[in-house]
């Protein structure tokens, strides 16, 4: 199925892409994702604590498993206001 | 009136004044984000945000969803400034209106704190000698 | 900025703006104090403001004070009108800014709190078919 | 010796001044002279509780002897904000 991943701020930075379309295997979760990103970045290990998850623009945990077509936002804990 | 709104202009309240509170409502609270100077002990020469807005949009939405109902406010509104913004100007403005005070006061701290938490928006301080992307919770 | 005005005219935020917040400043929180229309289950005309001048000052000057210390405030201003005042019209205006926004928050709650508890103010609603002294807690 | 007496709101309504000068005698006390004025004004009567009482614009209570030169000043429960 496909996929797209967003990411922000200095994942954005670390990951080199700010949005990129993606073909997974069928029942993945957001952590199986996690770690494939962090092999690639492994910058972005010091970040597995504290990184957040949207699904289509909702906050989801770790252990979501994602659906045809879900667009995935990675990124570090918020700063606005 | 509810209104939620990102904008990259400077905030001027002159326009936002005439839309606050009803003649039911004897109490406005405002809230104003200013950017400083001075961050973590280093001189900021200027921000940037930057903003998931779709996502920061609904989360908005809640947040705002929420104090009105809780709260019963005749008003709410939000601006968030994105992209570059200088020091002392305002970054985020909230203004919500509610017969008695108490609760216009309780929604305003609730309002800023949830954005705080939950808002998709990052903010980039640049220095003299570089930049850095600031994580309140990292 | 500290500063306590009792005025008679109207209060308009604009020449006021300028004035709030210095480049340490984080948060500014604003409380509007607005005229109902409906008190009591009555509908008001106007109000008028009666006040001890003298002793409301020094009563001002000790809240703010307080105010400034406990929360290291940078700017603290207080304008409150008197004499007649219409439907809708700012009561009273308050405007405090500190670095971070709980002490603002705190601030600006405790000083109308304060007001409404101890300076020599009183309020006296008009209605169709006469008028009446406004006493919070007699 | 001789102090002077303010009134205001529905006070100054019911005792029909806003300031007074009176000579009153040494030693007196504010409840002296609110005893005195509920006796002129029998409408005073029922604010006896919540009455409010300032001495050179600062707030006193009912035991406070008066000086010569005093300014009293009697209000009810204050409603500016």
């Amino acid at each position: 199925m496909k996929i797209t991943i967003k990411t922000f701020a200095h994942f954005k930075d670390i990951c080199g892409f700010q949005e990129k379309e993606l073909t997974v295997s069928d029942n993945i979760t957001i952590s199986d994702i996690l770690r494939e990103i962090t092999r690639l970045h492994p910058e972005m290990h010091k970040h597995a604590t504290s990184v957040l998850c949207a699904i289509n623009q909702e906050y989801k945990d770790l252990n979501y498993r994602l659906n045809d077509g879900d667009k995935l936002a990675l990124f570090p804990p918020v700063s606005g206001g | 009136m509810n209104e939620i709104t990102f904008q990259k202009d400077p905030i001027t309240q002159a326009t936002i004044n005439s839309k606050i509170g009803t003649h039911l409502d004897g109490a406005i609270v405002t809230f104003i984000g200013r950017v400083r100077k001075n961050s973590r002990g280093r001189e900021v020469l200027y921000l940037e945000y930057e903003i998931y807005e779709e996502m920061a949009r609904k989360e908005l939405q809640k947040i705002e969803k929420e104090a009105v109902d809780r709260w019963s406010l005749n008003t709410c509104i939000i601006i968030h400034r994105i992209g570059r913004v200088e020091i002392s100007e305002t970054s985020i403005f909230i203004a919500v209106s509610s017969p008695h005070r108490k609760e216009s006061f309780l929604a305003a701290e609730f309002i800023i704190d949830e954005i705080k938490k939950s808002v998709p928006i990052w903010k980039k301080e640049f220095y003299n000698d570089g930049s850095e992307w600031i994580s309140e919770r990292s």
